[in-house]
Protein backbone atom coordinates (compact mmCIF):
# COMPACT_ATOMS: atom_id res chain seq x y z
CA UNK A 1 0.00 0.00 0.00
CA UNK A 2 1.21 2.97 -0.92
CA UNK A 3 -0.58 5.55 1.21
CA UNK A 4 -0.94 4.91 5.05
CA UNK A 5 -2.92 7.83 7.70
CA UNK A 6 -1.81 6.42 11.32
CA UNK A 7 -1.53 8.26 14.49
CA UNK A 8 1.88 6.61 15.35
CA UNK A 9 5.17 7.87 14.82
CA UNK A 10 7.09 6.81 11.45
CA UNK A 11 11.06 5.48 10.76
CA UNK A 12 12.15 7.83 7.91
CA UNK A 13 15.33 5.49 7.07
CA UNK A 14 13.17 2.09 7.43
CA UNK A 15 10.45 3.44 5.46
CA UNK A 16 13.29 4.40 2.53
CA UNK A 17 14.94 1.27 2.89
CA UNK A 18 11.25 -0.81 2.43
CA UNK A 19 10.02 1.08 -0.10
CA UNK A 20 13.26 0.44 -2.67
CA UNK A 21 13.89 -3.15 -0.89
CA UNK A 22 15.48 -5.60 -3.78
CA UNK A 23 14.75 -3.40 -7.00
CA UNK A 24 18.24 -2.54 -8.21
CA UNK A 25 16.89 -0.35 -10.87
CA UNK A 26 16.45 2.33 -8.49
CA UNK A 27 19.44 4.74 -8.56
CA UNK A 28 17.23 7.53 -7.21
CA UNK A 29 15.26 8.30 -4.13
CA UNK A 30 14.01 11.35 -3.07
CA UNK A 31 12.13 12.40 0.10
CA UNK A 32 10.20 14.93 1.98
CA UNK A 33 9.35 14.93 6.13
CA UNK A 34 7.04 17.47 7.36
CA UNK A 35 7.35 18.42 10.61
CA UNK A 36 5.71 20.74 13.63
CA UNK A 37 7.25 23.96 14.04
CA UNK A 38 6.73 25.37 17.62
CA UNK A 39 5.94 29.14 15.64
CA UNK A 40 3.62 29.60 12.95
CA UNK A 41 2.19 33.36 11.61
CA UNK A 42 4.15 34.87 14.57
CA UNK A 43 2.44 32.79 17.88
CA UNK A 44 4.26 30.05 20.09
CA UNK A 45 2.34 26.67 18.95
CA UNK A 46 2.27 24.07 21.55
CA UNK A 47 0.53 21.49 19.75
CA UNK A 48 -1.22 20.12 16.95
CA UNK A 49 -4.36 18.31 16.08
CA UNK A 50 -4.39 16.77 12.66
CA UNK A 51 -7.91 15.39 11.42
CA UNK A 52 -8.57 13.90 8.40
CA UNK A 53 -11.57 12.15 6.49
CA UNK A 54 -11.67 8.67 6.84
CA UNK A 55 -12.14 7.12 3.78
CA UNK A 56 -11.74 10.12 1.73
CA UNK A 57 -8.23 10.77 2.37
CA UNK A 58 -6.95 7.65 1.83
CA UNK A 59 -8.76 7.78 -1.51
CA UNK A 60 -7.65 11.06 -2.67
CA UNK A 61 -3.93 10.29 -1.18
CA UNK A 62 -4.26 6.91 -4.00
CA UNK A 63 -5.55 9.33 -6.69
CA UNK A 64 -2.43 11.79 -6.08
CA UNK A 65 -0.13 8.75 -6.16
CA UNK A 66 -1.53 7.27 -9.34
CA UNK A 67 -1.35 11.03 -11.06
CA UNK A 68 2.43 10.82 -10.09
CA UNK A 69 3.04 7.26 -11.35
CA UNK A 70 1.61 8.54 -14.83
CA UNK A 71 3.19 11.50 -14.93
CA UNK A 72 6.99 10.50 -14.13
CA UNK A 73 8.42 7.22 -14.83
CA UNK A 74 9.19 6.08 -11.29
CA UNK A 75 9.22 3.00 -9.50
CA UNK A 76 7.56 3.30 -6.32
CA UNK A 77 6.61 6.00 -4.06
CA UNK A 78 5.48 6.20 -0.61
CA UNK A 79 2.85 8.78 1.44
CA UNK A 80 2.27 8.31 4.86
CA UNK A 81 0.34 10.96 6.98
CA UNK A 82 -0.08 11.02 10.35
CA UNK A 83 -3.19 12.10 12.76
CA UNK A 84 -4.15 13.09 16.33
CA UNK A 85 -2.24 15.48 18.73
CA UNK A 86 1.35 16.45 17.31
CA UNK A 87 4.19 18.29 19.36
CA UNK A 88 7.17 20.93 17.91
CA UNK A 89 9.48 18.64 16.62
CA UNK A 90 7.24 15.70 15.61
CA UNK A 91 7.50 13.97 12.15
CA UNK A 92 3.24 15.10 10.49
CA UNK A 93 4.23 13.43 7.02
CA UNK A 94 6.43 11.59 4.74
CA UNK A 95 6.79 10.95 0.91
CA UNK A 96 9.59 8.54 -0.73
CA UNK A 97 9.71 7.98 -4.56
CA UNK A 98 12.43 5.86 -6.02
CA UNK A 99 13.34 6.00 -9.86
CA UNK A 100 16.20 5.49 -11.96
CA UNK A 101 17.34 8.92 -12.32
CA UNK A 102 17.39 11.57 -9.63
CA UNK A 103 15.38 14.06 -12.10
CA UNK A 104 11.86 12.14 -11.60
CA UNK A 105 11.69 11.33 -8.33
CA UNK A 106 12.27 14.76 -7.37
CA UNK A 107 9.75 15.78 -9.43
CA UNK A 108 7.15 13.32 -8.62
CA UNK A 109 8.19 13.81 -4.84
CA UNK A 110 7.41 17.52 -4.73
CA UNK A 111 4.53 17.23 -6.95
CA UNK A 112 3.11 14.93 -4.17
CA UNK A 113 3.74 17.34 -1.36
CA UNK A 114 1.70 20.09 -3.38
CA UNK A 115 -1.24 18.02 -4.59
CA UNK A 116 -1.59 16.45 -0.89
CA UNK A 117 -1.42 20.03 1.00
CA UNK A 118 -4.20 21.53 -1.03
CA UNK A 119 -6.40 18.33 -2.30
CA UNK A 120 -6.16 15.93 0.50
CA UNK A 121 -8.45 16.10 3.20
CA UNK A 122 -6.45 16.93 6.35
CA UNK A 123 -7.30 19.66 8.45
CA UNK A 124 -4.99 21.34 11.48
CA UNK A 125 -5.93 23.25 14.29
CA UNK A 126 -3.49 24.75 16.47
CA UNK A 127 -3.02 25.56 20.23
CA UNK A 128 -0.88 28.38 21.01
CA UNK A 129 -1.14 30.95 24.25
CA UNK A 130 -3.79 32.89 22.55
CA UNK A 131 -6.36 29.94 22.72
CA UNK A 132 -6.79 27.27 19.65
CA UNK A 133 -7.51 28.32 16.02
CA UNK A 134 -7.70 25.87 12.76
CA UNK A 135 -5.12 26.36 10.87
CA UNK A 136 -5.88 28.95 7.07
CA UNK A 137 -5.52 27.52 3.69
CA UNK A 138 -2.49 28.94 2.17
CA UNK A 139 -2.47 30.62 -1.08
CA UNK A 140 1.03 29.90 -1.41
CA UNK A 141 -0.09 26.16 -1.48
CA UNK A 142 -2.78 26.37 -4.34
CA UNK A 143 -0.02 28.25 -6.15
CA UNK A 144 2.15 25.40 -5.89
CA UNK A 145 -0.04 23.24 -6.76
CA UNK A 146 -0.96 25.30 -9.84
CA UNK A 147 2.51 24.87 -11.34
CA UNK A 148 1.27 21.14 -12.02
CA UNK A 149 -1.71 21.46 -14.19
CA UNK B 1 -25.87 1.06 5.26
CA UNK B 2 -29.05 -1.05 4.07
CA UNK B 3 -28.65 -2.36 1.03
CA UNK B 4 -31.44 -0.39 -0.50
CA UNK B 5 -30.20 2.86 0.21
CA UNK B 6 -29.48 3.99 -2.54
CA UNK B 7 -33.06 3.57 -3.55
CA UNK B 8 -34.68 5.79 -0.33
CA UNK B 9 -34.11 9.85 -0.57
CA UNK B 10 -31.91 9.50 2.69
CA UNK B 11 -28.07 10.92 2.92
CA UNK B 12 -25.53 10.94 5.04
CA UNK B 13 -23.66 14.76 5.94
CA UNK B 14 -20.48 14.99 7.57
CA UNK B 15 -18.87 17.89 9.08
CA UNK B 16 -15.25 18.00 9.18
CA UNK B 17 -12.60 20.40 11.32
CA UNK B 18 -14.07 24.05 11.95
CA UNK B 19 -17.43 22.70 10.77
CA UNK B 20 -17.83 20.14 13.18
CA UNK B 21 -17.03 22.60 16.07
CA UNK B 22 -19.46 25.46 14.88
CA UNK B 23 -22.24 23.29 13.85
CA UNK B 24 -21.61 21.33 17.02
CA UNK B 25 -22.12 17.78 15.17
CA UNK B 26 -19.66 15.54 12.83
CA UNK B 27 -22.82 13.91 10.87
CA UNK B 28 -26.34 13.40 10.49
CA UNK B 29 -29.09 11.45 8.63
CA UNK B 30 -31.13 13.57 6.62
CA UNK B 31 -34.34 13.03 4.60
CA UNK B 32 -33.96 15.32 1.56
CA UNK B 33 -37.02 17.73 1.53
CA UNK B 34 -38.78 18.17 -1.72
CA UNK B 35 -36.74 20.01 -4.27
CA UNK B 36 -33.37 19.56 -3.15
CA UNK B 37 -31.64 17.58 -6.46
CA UNK B 38 -28.16 19.22 -6.22
CA UNK B 39 -25.31 20.00 -3.37
CA UNK B 40 -26.40 23.66 -3.94
CA UNK B 41 -29.43 23.42 -3.19
CA UNK B 42 -28.64 20.70 0.15
CA UNK B 43 -26.68 23.97 1.31
CA UNK B 44 -29.06 26.55 0.90
CA UNK B 45 -31.47 24.02 2.87
CA UNK B 46 -28.99 23.66 5.56
CA UNK B 47 -28.30 27.40 5.44
CA UNK B 48 -32.41 28.13 6.66
CA UNK B 49 -31.67 26.28 9.98
CA UNK B 50 -29.99 29.88 10.78
CA UNK B 51 -27.22 30.41 13.23
CA UNK B 52 -23.91 28.73 12.90
CA UNK B 53 -25.69 26.80 10.01
CA UNK B 54 -26.38 30.22 8.03
CA UNK B 55 -22.66 31.67 8.84
CA UNK B 56 -20.61 28.93 8.28
CA UNK B 57 -22.39 27.86 5.04
CA UNK B 58 -23.10 31.50 4.07
CA UNK B 59 -21.75 33.50 1.30
CA UNK B 60 -17.97 34.61 1.53
CA UNK B 61 -17.08 31.29 3.58
CA UNK B 62 -14.75 28.66 2.03
CA UNK B 63 -16.39 25.45 1.81
CA UNK B 64 -15.86 22.24 0.00
CA UNK B 65 -18.18 19.61 -0.11
CA UNK B 66 -17.68 15.99 -1.57
CA UNK B 67 -20.15 13.73 -2.20
CA UNK B 68 -19.57 10.24 -2.30
CA UNK B 69 -15.93 10.92 -1.40
CA UNK B 70 -15.63 12.89 -4.47
CA UNK B 71 -14.76 16.60 -4.70
CA UNK B 72 -17.86 18.33 -6.04
CA UNK B 73 -19.53 21.54 -6.78
CA UNK B 74 -22.80 23.14 -6.17
CA UNK B 75 -24.48 21.56 -9.75
CA UNK B 76 -23.65 18.00 -8.89
CA UNK B 77 -26.84 16.17 -8.45
CA UNK B 78 -28.20 13.97 -5.33
CA UNK B 79 -30.83 11.69 -5.20
CA UNK B 80 -30.69 10.37 -1.76
CA UNK B 81 -27.91 7.49 -0.28
CA UNK B 82 -25.18 9.51 -0.89
CA UNK B 83 -22.52 10.50 1.78
CA UNK B 84 -22.08 14.03 1.73
CA UNK B 85 -19.25 15.97 3.22
CA UNK B 86 -18.85 19.45 4.18
CA UNK B 87 -15.43 21.18 5.41
CA UNK B 88 -13.45 24.15 5.19
CA UNK B 89 -10.31 24.11 2.73
CA UNK B 90 -7.88 21.38 3.86
CA UNK B 91 -4.40 21.85 5.32
CA UNK B 92 -2.31 18.95 5.73
CA UNK B 93 0.91 18.26 5.36
CA UNK C 1 30.81 19.37 9.25
CA UNK C 2 27.98 19.66 6.79
CA UNK C 3 30.22 17.68 4.13
CA UNK C 4 31.84 14.15 4.31
CA UNK C 5 33.45 11.71 1.84
CA UNK C 6 33.79 8.13 3.30
CA UNK C 7 34.12 4.55 2.46
CA UNK C 8 31.29 3.42 5.02
CA UNK C 9 28.03 3.10 4.37
CA UNK C 10 25.49 5.82 5.80
CA UNK C 11 22.63 5.91 8.05
CA UNK C 12 19.81 7.86 6.15
CA UNK C 13 17.94 8.31 9.05
CA UNK C 14 20.28 8.88 11.72
CA UNK C 15 21.76 11.47 9.15
CA UNK C 16 18.51 13.04 9.28
CA UNK C 17 17.29 12.83 12.70
CA UNK C 18 21.04 14.55 13.93
CA UNK C 19 20.27 17.51 10.82
CA UNK C 20 17.45 18.80 12.15
CA UNK C 21 18.02 17.72 16.48
CA UNK C 22 16.77 20.30 18.52
CA UNK C 23 16.36 22.78 16.11
CA UNK C 24 12.01 23.49 16.10
CA UNK C 25 11.61 25.93 13.65
CA UNK C 26 12.48 23.49 10.80
CA UNK C 27 9.03 22.48 8.98
CA UNK C 28 10.54 20.80 6.10
CA UNK C 29 13.44 17.97 5.59
CA UNK C 30 14.20 17.07 1.68
CA UNK C 31 16.53 14.33 0.89
CA UNK C 32 17.89 12.39 -1.59
CA UNK C 33 19.76 9.32 -1.95
CA UNK C 34 21.74 8.27 -4.97
CA UNK C 35 22.25 4.58 -5.09
CA UNK C 36 24.08 1.60 -7.19
CA UNK C 37 22.46 0.29 -10.19
CA UNK C 38 22.90 -2.92 -11.57
CA UNK C 39 22.36 -2.04 -15.24
CA UNK C 40 24.25 1.17 -16.77
CA UNK C 41 23.93 2.23 -20.83
CA UNK C 42 22.74 -1.47 -20.87
CA UNK C 43 25.48 -3.01 -19.19
CA UNK C 44 25.21 -5.22 -16.29
CA UNK C 45 26.94 -4.04 -13.60
CA UNK C 46 29.07 -5.90 -10.99
CA UNK C 47 30.67 -3.35 -8.95
CA UNK C 48 31.40 0.33 -9.06
CA UNK C 49 34.05 1.97 -7.82
CA UNK C 50 34.28 5.85 -6.59
CA UNK C 51 37.94 7.94 -6.63
CA UNK C 52 37.95 10.89 -5.48
CA UNK C 53 40.62 14.01 -5.42
CA UNK C 54 41.06 14.32 -1.35
CA UNK C 55 41.23 17.99 -0.41
CA UNK C 56 39.77 19.24 -3.56
CA UNK C 57 36.01 16.89 -3.64
CA UNK C 58 35.83 18.17 0.10
CA UNK C 59 36.37 21.94 -0.46
CA UNK C 60 33.85 21.73 -3.78
CA UNK C 61 31.53 20.14 -1.64
CA UNK C 62 31.98 22.92 1.14
CA UNK C 63 31.87 25.27 -1.70
CA UNK C 64 28.14 23.90 -3.44
CA UNK C 65 27.23 23.64 0.05
CA UNK C 66 28.11 27.63 0.79
CA UNK C 67 25.95 28.79 -2.70
CA UNK C 68 23.06 26.72 -1.17
CA UNK C 69 23.13 28.59 1.78
CA UNK C 70 23.36 31.95 -0.01
CA UNK C 71 20.86 31.67 -2.64
CA UNK C 72 18.05 29.80 -0.56
CA UNK C 73 16.59 30.10 3.37
CA UNK C 74 17.90 27.00 4.79
CA UNK C 75 18.83 26.48 7.94
CA UNK C 76 21.17 22.93 7.68
CA UNK C 77 22.65 21.31 4.69
CA UNK C 78 24.56 18.02 4.76
CA UNK C 79 26.19 15.95 1.78
CA UNK C 80 27.43 12.35 2.54
CA UNK C 81 29.47 11.17 -0.46
CA UNK C 82 30.96 7.43 -0.29
CA UNK C 83 34.41 6.25 -1.96
CA UNK C 84 35.63 2.78 -2.85
CA UNK C 85 34.51 -0.45 -4.17
CA UNK C 86 30.04 -0.62 -4.27
CA UNK C 87 27.64 -2.91 -5.34
CA UNK C 88 24.46 -3.12 -6.91
CA UNK C 89 21.78 -1.80 -4.30
CA UNK C 90 24.85 0.01 -2.14
CA UNK C 91 24.18 3.93 -1.61
CA UNK C 92 26.39 6.50 -2.90
CA UNK C 93 25.34 9.69 -2.28
CA UNK C 94 23.07 11.52 0.45
CA UNK C 95 21.83 15.09 0.60
CA UNK C 96 19.73 16.37 3.29
CA UNK C 97 18.64 19.84 3.56
CA UNK C 98 16.46 21.78 6.47
CA UNK C 99 14.12 24.38 6.37
CA UNK C 100 11.14 26.11 7.47
CA UNK C 101 8.91 25.92 4.39
CA UNK C 102 9.40 23.02 1.71
CA UNK C 103 9.73 24.79 -1.29
CA UNK C 104 13.22 26.04 -0.33
CA UNK C 105 14.53 22.54 0.71
CA UNK C 106 13.23 20.95 -2.09
CA UNK C 107 15.14 23.96 -4.17
CA UNK C 108 17.99 23.48 -2.33
CA UNK C 109 18.50 19.58 -2.27
CA UNK C 110 17.89 19.22 -5.92
CA UNK C 111 20.77 22.06 -6.95
CA UNK C 112 22.84 20.81 -4.34
CA UNK C 113 23.04 17.40 -6.22
CA UNK C 114 23.47 18.62 -9.99
CA UNK C 115 26.19 20.94 -8.98
CA UNK C 116 27.65 17.72 -6.92
CA UNK C 117 27.05 15.90 -10.52
CA UNK C 118 29.33 18.61 -12.39
CA UNK C 119 31.39 20.08 -9.96
CA UNK C 120 32.60 18.15 -6.91
CA UNK C 121 35.76 15.85 -8.52
CA UNK C 122 34.71 12.44 -8.10
CA UNK C 123 35.18 9.48 -10.83
CA UNK C 124 33.08 6.54 -11.45
CA UNK C 125 34.12 2.47 -12.96
CA UNK C 126 32.46 0.34 -13.54
CA UNK C 127 33.04 -3.32 -14.18
CA UNK C 128 30.74 -5.48 -16.43
CA UNK C 129 30.53 -8.29 -18.33
CA UNK C 130 32.36 -6.74 -20.81
CA UNK C 131 35.24 -5.14 -18.88
CA UNK C 132 36.36 -2.37 -16.75
CA UNK C 133 35.07 1.36 -17.88
CA UNK C 134 35.27 4.68 -16.83
CA UNK C 135 31.65 6.50 -16.37
CA UNK C 136 31.47 8.77 -19.19
CA UNK C 137 30.16 12.47 -18.21
CA UNK C 138 26.75 12.86 -19.34
CA UNK C 139 25.65 16.07 -21.55
CA UNK C 140 21.99 15.67 -19.34
CA UNK C 141 24.16 16.09 -16.08
CA UNK C 142 25.40 19.68 -17.77
CA UNK C 143 22.24 20.84 -18.57
CA UNK C 144 20.87 20.18 -15.48
CA UNK C 145 23.73 22.05 -13.51
CA UNK C 146 22.99 25.11 -16.05
CA UNK C 147 19.34 25.57 -14.65
CA UNK C 148 20.89 27.48 -11.90
CA UNK C 149 23.00 29.82 -13.33
CA UNK D 1 55.92 20.33 1.89
CA UNK D 2 58.72 23.15 2.47
CA UNK D 3 57.89 26.23 3.61
CA UNK D 4 60.26 27.42 0.50
CA UNK D 5 58.24 25.80 -1.88
CA UNK D 6 56.17 28.18 -3.31
CA UNK D 7 59.75 30.00 -4.48
CA UNK D 8 60.80 27.41 -6.22
CA UNK D 9 59.87 26.25 -9.81
CA UNK D 10 58.74 22.95 -8.69
CA UNK D 11 55.06 22.14 -9.19
CA UNK D 12 53.17 18.83 -7.95
CA UNK D 13 51.18 17.08 -10.49
CA UNK D 14 48.43 14.53 -9.72
CA UNK D 15 46.46 12.48 -12.29
CA UNK D 16 43.03 11.13 -11.82
CA UNK D 17 41.08 8.25 -12.67
CA UNK D 18 41.32 7.42 -16.49
CA UNK D 19 44.55 9.84 -16.98
CA UNK D 20 46.03 8.16 -14.01
CA UNK D 21 45.80 4.90 -15.06
CA UNK D 22 46.83 5.44 -18.80
CA UNK D 23 49.19 7.42 -17.83
CA UNK D 24 50.83 5.07 -15.70
CA UNK D 25 51.01 7.79 -12.65
CA UNK D 26 49.02 9.65 -10.18
CA UNK D 27 51.67 12.34 -9.46
CA UNK D 28 54.93 13.25 -10.00
CA UNK D 29 57.24 16.15 -9.10
CA UNK D 30 58.39 18.75 -11.88
CA UNK D 31 60.58 21.51 -12.08
CA UNK D 32 59.04 23.67 -14.64
CA UNK D 33 60.80 24.36 -18.07
CA UNK D 34 61.56 27.83 -19.12
CA UNK D 35 58.84 29.39 -20.47
CA UNK D 36 55.94 26.98 -19.05
CA UNK D 37 54.19 29.84 -17.27
CA UNK D 38 51.22 28.73 -17.84
CA UNK D 39 48.55 25.52 -17.32
CA UNK D 40 48.42 25.51 -21.16
CA UNK D 41 52.12 25.44 -21.51
CA UNK D 42 52.32 22.57 -19.30
CA UNK D 43 50.05 20.47 -21.07
CA UNK D 44 51.79 21.76 -24.10
CA UNK D 45 55.27 19.97 -22.34
CA UNK D 46 54.00 17.14 -20.76
CA UNK D 47 51.94 16.27 -24.44
CA UNK D 48 55.53 16.26 -26.01
CA UNK D 49 56.41 13.33 -23.70
CA UNK D 50 54.27 11.13 -26.74
CA UNK D 51 52.73 8.18 -26.33
CA UNK D 52 49.81 8.01 -23.78
CA UNK D 53 50.24 12.05 -23.05
CA UNK D 54 50.06 12.89 -26.32
CA UNK D 55 46.63 10.94 -26.84
CA UNK D 56 45.43 11.77 -23.36
CA UNK D 57 45.89 15.73 -23.26
CA UNK D 58 45.79 15.98 -27.09
CA UNK D 59 42.95 18.03 -28.48
CA UNK D 60 39.72 16.42 -28.49
CA UNK D 61 40.20 14.85 -25.09
CA UNK D 62 38.17 16.66 -22.45
CA UNK D 63 40.70 17.35 -19.51
CA UNK D 64 39.80 19.47 -16.37
CA UNK D 65 42.57 21.00 -14.74
CA UNK D 66 43.12 21.90 -10.94
CA UNK D 67 45.74 24.57 -9.64
CA UNK D 68 45.84 24.39 -5.90
CA UNK D 69 42.27 23.08 -5.65
CA UNK D 70 40.55 25.62 -8.09
CA UNK D 71 39.52 24.76 -11.46
CA UNK D 72 41.95 26.47 -13.68
CA UNK D 73 41.73 27.12 -17.38
CA UNK D 74 44.85 26.93 -19.73
CA UNK D 75 45.26 30.59 -19.20
CA UNK D 76 45.81 30.12 -15.71
CA UNK D 77 49.01 31.22 -14.58
CA UNK D 78 51.84 29.40 -12.86
CA UNK D 79 54.94 30.27 -11.22
CA UNK D 80 56.22 26.82 -9.00
CA UNK D 81 54.96 25.80 -5.83
CA UNK D 82 51.57 24.84 -6.98
CA UNK D 83 50.06 21.56 -6.68
CA UNK D 84 47.98 21.55 -10.52
CA UNK D 85 45.76 18.12 -11.62
CA UNK D 86 44.77 16.96 -14.48
CA UNK D 87 41.51 14.78 -14.77
CA UNK D 88 38.46 13.48 -16.95
CA UNK D 89 34.91 15.44 -16.29
CA UNK D 90 33.80 14.36 -12.96
CA UNK D 91 31.42 11.59 -12.69
CA UNK D 92 30.27 11.18 -9.01
CA UNK D 93 26.52 11.51 -7.57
Amino acid sequence: MPVRVQTEDFDVGAEIARLREGNPKVGAVASFVGIVRDLNDGDAVATLTLEHYPGMTEKSLEDIVAQAQQRWDIYDALVVHRVGTLQPLDQIVLVVVTSAHRGESFRACEFLMDYLKTRAPFWKKEVTPQGSRWVEARASDDTAADRWS
Amino acid sequence: MKPNETHTTTVRILYFARLRESLGKGEEELVLPDGVATVGALADFLRQRGDAWASELGAGKAVRVAVNQDMASPDTEIKGGEEIAFFPPVTGG
